[in-house]
């Protein structure tokens, strides 16, 4: 396995594959962190995730090309207008379709999961029929291209610095919110015990529609951060909903330190294996990994023990 | 009887102009409709009962309009409509004009088995122009060949398949391949080369052709790689790149994988100026969607470019954005797409005959003249002799023809030594 | 009142078995003395869907397991039959041009120069009908076996069994040289000698295929009056009630899981005869979550309506995409979202709510007894949020 | 672990915690044959989690338990059942889409694997069970009717008949008589009385009246522990229960 490469080459193959692991993990965590929270805070299984995610991409594509064409001057830092833009876009259509669908099918996982299907596939013919069936590729301004040679043979992406950054910037922000804010605690309590939430003047209602926006809103945020790193097509949010699902079950569904954890587990495995072995092996081996080790941990890796 | 032999023995735009002049005296509509028909009896051209009457013929056109497929495959659509379009214009086949039914493959195999189904069985259609991907086409062989029907396959492929049934009128693995090699073995002094590609069955056929053209050159392969299809993070593979060094990178990756791919390239600070980069998967339809910065400067090997200098290609081109709008670009696939109603035109009178056993026999030694790639002639194998060339990419989502071959290439669908 | 409950309801019984026989009566005589055989071909081959519809009616309807995952087993079922005919199809003088002659075309392009040595079995055909079978129960023997028994169910459930399909179409793929990659296996020619392609052979074949979809209808009436189908809609209800009345629940959950796989596999298998290949298309994740909605159309607690409901869906889906190739996904779309909210129990439970009171009282008529009302039990409407918890 | 014992159930140093919160801590109390033993104590006491431990539902951290000398702990759920262990829950647990007669009819302790499921015959000997337990705890009219539009203590008949055709030496009953009418918990405490008669019951109550009524020896739990012990009479005079129980 090792043989062919030097050791100074293997410690550059440690370091690069490490961050190339980074920034599967950043990938991965963008993704897991709304689905956890509609999946774990709210136990709906959104199928539609990736949908939200590439209307994100979309809102971002559109920034890029109006700013290019109409405000050129302003190119350089579009990026983050477009990701608050994303996060509004997601996070509103987010809110629709909780009102028109989602609460009346409380209760209902299993079928949340087929009416949230039905949504993804007529979000995609949706994006089909406005932005084109073509992939759309988004110009990124200069500062963000390229890269930094730590040394002579490790060099480091700077859209996967800022990729990374963002996940943590998000990350803190939805801990601060979701566990520091009135508002956070009001959701958690509402998630707990919705009777006695509703009893003690929690708006009950209005709370499960701005935590499914939220949970939307960070995967608009993610698909705009994807724009960086992938491809924007009617059909690319599909490619992401399994893994995204077993990266928040794995953790655990109720955890948000369990998904970061999983997502640190499974982007590190699926990248160094993906070195030594072939991509499509590399796939198949961390899917059953996961797999198996859900069978022997069904809660997950993280998961409090209560009494039932 | 007598009549047949008379038309066969008149060159055949004499005959048509001849013909278009008959139409327009007024006097002959007064004559009985036998009489018309006389000059080209259907039932001596069309002896299997296809959908051919005095006046019209039927050719289907089998595509995916929907599904994931639906990108890739609208080029063709469009210059097949192009192809038959200007032949009509021309007074059409054997002074019939050409009615197009469209059936949608939907990107779903079963389906163009159904669909070509359907067409052989139903509509009887005299040709076939569709599939893109291999899939769809193995999916639909057995149809043709059980229904002896005609099938004009416009994409390059990983060869391997003959058969009666189809022309094929995209470039097979070797045609594709190994020209291109030489070239960027001379042109580069390339020792060693990286293989990357999607999973299945294109990328890794060529690959072994091109591993097995490598090798037998004395260079070396350092890395083979294939990501299932979708696949769109390609640190672990790009890190992997920068430890080989290699002269050449070799790419077949297609698809949605393809943006991420030369994005991610383009970040990890690769820059296609000067590490060579070759690929067989990137027309000027993909290159929109990756997006000219994240590619300029890569090479890509085909057998057209909508930048080709020659009036054939320039007709085409005007012709083209003329009837699909100005915005359009031609890829490789698209100009292949544009073959086929001609070579099957040409063929037809050739044969005299919409006869499928006929046209079989008929289309070796085709030759189209007209061709916006340029000259191209039908091989006994049903594929086409044709010329490789390599093409730059440039920011502006176009290529710069660098280098052609001086001669067509023969096509080889079952190679020696490279299977 | 008592004797009502010894005979076991009549009337359920002969009613559902008139609805048996009305099916029968429409795909046996009505369809192919309606359509060409081009379209009766189509028929047969959405019908193949319906054993995946009927599994699931099973499994997820009575069982309350929803599984996105059958079009493995139809796959794998498919596949089964695939290797035999590929393999009768590749005899050496077939295939002398090969460099090897003798094995599939693929592999010879692959560069393999041997079988590989599962393929070997499949030269027979008893082996491989009973690998049609077996290969895709074994495979949900083994996985119900790990989830069930660690008690996993529900959503995770549904997930792992989606991420098996992603896995398994990863693993054909990739594995050209012994699965025949994304192309599948194609150019089926012969059965035992016999041409599978020509219109006739089509013919018959769907009388086959109608006749087992008829069987497996039978089959499945029987598991689901058993007591066994009443202890499946028991631990659908209150699994943990089940248990400690003495059952070991998840023994019945890989029961039914592996009913429904075998009953999928089935229709891959008649699926590869009648349209002549098989491919990785049908294994993933999109065609298995499209099979579930077959099953919901039609009501995910009738075995009727589940086949009615697969006719009726791709019924339209072939004649969306012919005419409005756009609106397909569309209406796709609101098909799943309506089902779901407004009319949970699909075709059938349209069916019980307006016409079944009409028929009954025609029925009753006739009759000196008339139905206890409280008979419909295990085929009766589930209300909608009890129907999937 | 420790001798054989003559007592028909017996619990010995069981601890289980949940994240560190012992639940249940050290416990150790026996159950004689043909005696109604009563659990009470105050919620939270850990009372449901000690009936959870006996059938399995939740897993021990520590201690035994011994059925008939046969250690419960090592053994699945439907396995205690078998041994002849029955219990109910406490919010009516029955199948709302079977009829009365088939939530019975599952509980009947007969076709209880796979196999034995499907071949089961719904044969004289399990009609003429139904109907027996049926009447036992007035139902007999309701056999054709879906249990979901049975009322709560309908209900809670059934659930108790489901137990009743198990046959069980060991009956737990979880409240058997929560949210009950004064009618209904009139002819309940009758049916209880009727069937403990031959077997060993252990309940848990909250009305004190009908504890008394029934039991034979209570334990008190709080807080995981056994409080007090005895019969009603002993441990209704223990200050210490007075205090944290029976006090307010």
């Amino acid at each position: 396995m090792f043989e062919g490469y030097s050791l100074a080459e293997l410690g550059s193959i440690f370091a690069m594959q490490g961050f190339a692991g980074l920034i599967l993990f950043s990938v991965f965590v963008l993704m897991a962190l709304g689905l956890a929270i509609i999946f774990g805070q709210m136990g709906v299984i959104n199928m539609a995730h990736g949908e939200f995610m590439i209307l994100g991409a979309y809102v971002t594509y559109l920034c890029s090309t109006l700013v290019s064409q109409h405000a050129p001057a302003l190119f350089p830092v579009y990026f983050f207008v477009a990701m608050i833009l994303a996060f509004i876009a997601s996070g509103l259509l987010g809110m629709l379709v909780e009102w028109g669908m989602i609460r009346f099918l409380y209760k209902r996982p299993l079928d949340t999961l087929l009416a949230t299907w039905g949504l993804s596939l007529i979000l995609q013919q949706i994006f089909r029929s406005v932005f084109g069936a073509r992939e759309v590729g988004v110009v990124l301004p200069d500062w963000l291209m390229g890269s930094v040679a730590v040394t002579d043979t490790i060099e480091v992406p700077i859209n996967g610095l800022f990729v990374m950054a963002l996940t943590m910037a998000i990350t803190v922000v939805i801990y601060v919110v979701m566990f520091r804010s009135r508002w956070g605690q009001g959701v958690r309590a509402v998630m707990q015990n919705r009777t006695m939430a509703g009893a003690v003047g929690i708006n009950t209602e209005k709370v499960d529609r701005y935590t499914f926006g939220l949970g939307c809103g960070i995967a608009g945020v993610a698909g705009s951060a994807f724009t960086m790193v992938g491809s924007t097509g009617p059909t690319s949010g599909q490619l992401y909903i399994v893994d995204t699902f077993l990266v928040v079950v794995f953790g655990g569904a109720q955890s948000l330190l369990g998904t970061i954890a999983s997502a640190f587990a499974i982007s590190q495995a699926q990248s160094t294996m993906e070195f030594f072995l072939s991509g499509s092996t590399a796939k198949v081996l961390t899917l059953l990994t996961v797999i198996v080790i859900l069978m022997l941990r069904p809660q997950g890796l993280f998961v409090l023990k209560v009494r039932r | 009887m007598s009549s047949d032999k008379t038309s066969g023995g008149l060159r055949s735009p004499f005959r048509r102009k001849l013909l278009l002049g008959m139409a327009a005296l007024p006097a002959l509509t007064l004559l009985p409709r036998g009489a018309i028909a006389q000059a080209l009896a259907t039932d001596a051209v069309n002896t299997t009962k296809l959908a051919v009457t005095d006046s019209t013929v039927k050719v289907g056109i089998l595509h995916s309009t929907t599904g994931t497929m639906a990108i890739s495959e609208t080029g063709s659509v469009q210059a097949e409509k192009l192809a038959i379009a200007q032949i009509n214009e021309m007074g059409g086949v054997l002074g019939r004009k050409i009615e197009v039914i469209q059936e949608d493959g939907a990107s779903d195999w079963p389906t163009f088995a159904e669909k070509a189904r359907k067409l052989l069985v139903e509509d009887k259609v005299a040709a076939v122009f569709g599939c893109w991907t291999s899939a769809s086409r193995k999916a639909v062989l057995p149809v043709f060949e059980q229904y002896n029907g005609m099938l004009y396959y416009p994409t390059f492929y990983e060869g391997l398949e003959q058969s009666k049934n189809v022309i094929y009128t995209g470039q097979e693995a070797t045609q594709q391949i190994l020209a291109g090699l030489d070239w960027v073995s001379k042109e580069k002094s390339a020792k060693s080369f990286f293989l990357i590609g999607s999973d299945y069955i294109w990328p890794r056929t060529s690959n072994k052709i091109a591993r097995k053209h490598i090798e037998k050159n004395g260079q070396k392969v350092v890395g083979e790689e294939y990501f299932p299809l979708g696949h769109t993070q390609f640190n672990s593979v790009i890190n992997k790149i920068k430890l080989t060094k290699p002269d050449v990178i070799y790419a077949s990756v297609v698809g949605g994988s393809n943006v991420a791919f030369y994005k991610q390239l383009k970040a990890a600070g690769i820059n296609l100026e000067k590490q060579t980069l070759m690929t067989i998967s990137v027309t000027e339809d993909e290159l929109l969607g990756i997006g000219g910065e994240n590619i300029a400067g890569a090479y890509a090997c085909m057998k057209y470019f909508q930048s080709l200098k020659n009036p054939n290609n320039e007709k085409f081109v005007a012709a083209f954005k003329k009837m699909w709008g100005g915005e359009s670009v031609i890829g490789d696939v698209t100009q292949a797409g544009y073959l086929g109603p001609w070579l099957w035109k040409l063929t037809v009178e050739k044969a005299q005959s919409f006869d499928i056993d006929k046209i079989a026999v008929a289309s070796e030694g085709i030759e189209f003249k007209e061709a916006p790639e340029g000259y191209v002639r039908v091989h006994a194998n049903h594929h086409l002799w044709s010329k490789t060339r390599v093409g730059r990419a440039r920011m502006d989502g176009q290529f710069d023809m660098v280098y052609e071959t001086a001669d067509l290439i023969e096509p080889d669908p079952f190679p020696k030594g490279y299977q | 009142m008592k004797q009502a409950i010894q005979s076991g309801s009549p009337f359920r019984v002969t009613g559902e078995m008139a609805g048996v026989l009305l099916l029968a009566l429409f795909i046996v005589v009505v369809l192919p003395l309606g359509l060409d055989t081009f379209r009766l071909n189509m028929v047969g081959k959405y019908l193949t869907y319906a054993f995946v519809a009927l599994g699931l009616v099973l499994c997820w309807g009575s069982a309350g397991i929803l599984s996105l995952g059958q079009g493995i087993f139809f796959g794998l079922g498919g596949y089964c039959m695939a290797m035999f005919l590929k393999l009768e199809a590749s005899s050496p003088e077939a295939t002398k041009i090969q460099s090897t002659p003798g094995i599939p075309d693929f592999m010879d392009w692959n560069q393999l120069t041997a079988l590989p040595w599962f393929w070997e079995p499949f030269h027979s055909l008893t082996f491989s009908v009973v690998a049609v079978v077996a290969v895709p129960a074994l495979l949900a023997f083994v996985v119900g076996l790990a989830m069930f028994k660690r008690r996993v169910g529900g959503v995770y459930f549904a997930i792992i069994t989606q991420a098996f399909a992603a896995i398994l179409t990863i693993l054909i793929v990739g594995q050209q040289g012994y699965t025949g990659g994304i192309n599948g296996i194609t150019d089926l020619r012969t059965l035992k000698g016999w041409d599978i392609r020509t219109d006739e052979a089509k013919l018959v074949l769907y009388f086959v295929n109608a006749a087992l979809l008829i069987g497996c209808i039978l089959l499945c009436l029987y598991v689901r009056h058993s007591k066994l189908g009443r202890i499946l809609v028991a631990l659908r209800d209150k699994e943990d009630r089940v248990r400690f009345s003495g059952y070991d629940v998840a023994n019945f959950k890989i029961f039914v899981f592996c009913f429904a796989a075998a009953l999928s596999a089935v229709g891959g298998a008649m699926f590869t005869l009648q349209v002549g290949f098989m491919s990785p298309s049908f294994v993933g994740i999109v065609p298995s979550i499209e099979m579930v909605i077959y099953c919901a159309v039609g009501g995910r607690l009738s075995l009727l309506g589940a086949v009615y409901g697969t006719l009726l869906v791709n019924w339209a889906k072939t004649l969306l995409s012919e005419s409005f190739p756009e609106l397909w996904l569309f209406a796709m779309g609101a098909l799943f979202i309506g089902v779901v909210m407004v009319f949970p129990n699909g075709l059938a439970g349209l069916y019980q709510q307006y016409l079944a009171p009409h028929v009954k009282r025609a029925l009753s008529r006739g009759r000196t007894i008339a139905p206890a009302p409280a008979s419909a039990t295990t085929s009766a409407i589930v209300p909608p949020h009890t129907a999937a918890d | 672990m420790s001798n054989p014992t003559d007592y028909l159930l017996a619990v010995e140093g069981l601890t289980v915690s949940f994240d560190g919160f012992k639940a249940v801590n050290d416990l150790s109390f026996y159950v004689d044959a043909n005696e109604i033993h009563v659990i009470i104590g105050p919620n939270g006491a850990g009372k449901t989690t000690v009936l959870d431990l006996i059938c399995g539902r939740t897993r021990a951290s520590g201690g035994s338990i011994k059925f008939r000398n046969k250690e419960l702990t090592a053994m699945k759920e439907h396995e205690i059942v078998k041994a002849g262990v029955g219990r109910k829950f406490q919010n009516p647990s029955i199948y709302d889409d079977l009829t009365v007669f088939e939530n019975l009819e599952i509980s009947f302790p007969r076709g209880r694997s796979v196999f034995g499921a499907l071949a089961f015959k719904r044969d004289a000997e399990v009609r003429d069970r139904v109907a027996e337990i049926a009447e036992m705890i007035f139902l007999t009219d309701h056999l054709d009717q879906r249990a979901e539009y049975l009322s709560h203590g309908q209900k809670q008949w059934l659930e108790i008949g489901m137990l009743l055709i198990q046959d069980p030496e060991l009956l737990m009953l979880d409240e058997p008589v929560a949210g009950m009418s004064v009618n209904e918990r009139k002819k309940t405490a009758e049916l209880l009385n009727k069937i403990i008669q031959n077997r060993s019951v252990l309940v848990i109550e909250h009305d004190m009246k009908f504890v008394e009524d029934i039991a034979h020896r209570v334990t008190v739990l709080h807080q995981g522990k056994i409080l007090s012990e005895g019969s009603m009479e002993r441990v209704k005079n223990d200050p210490k229960v007075v205090e944290v129980y029976l006090g307010h």
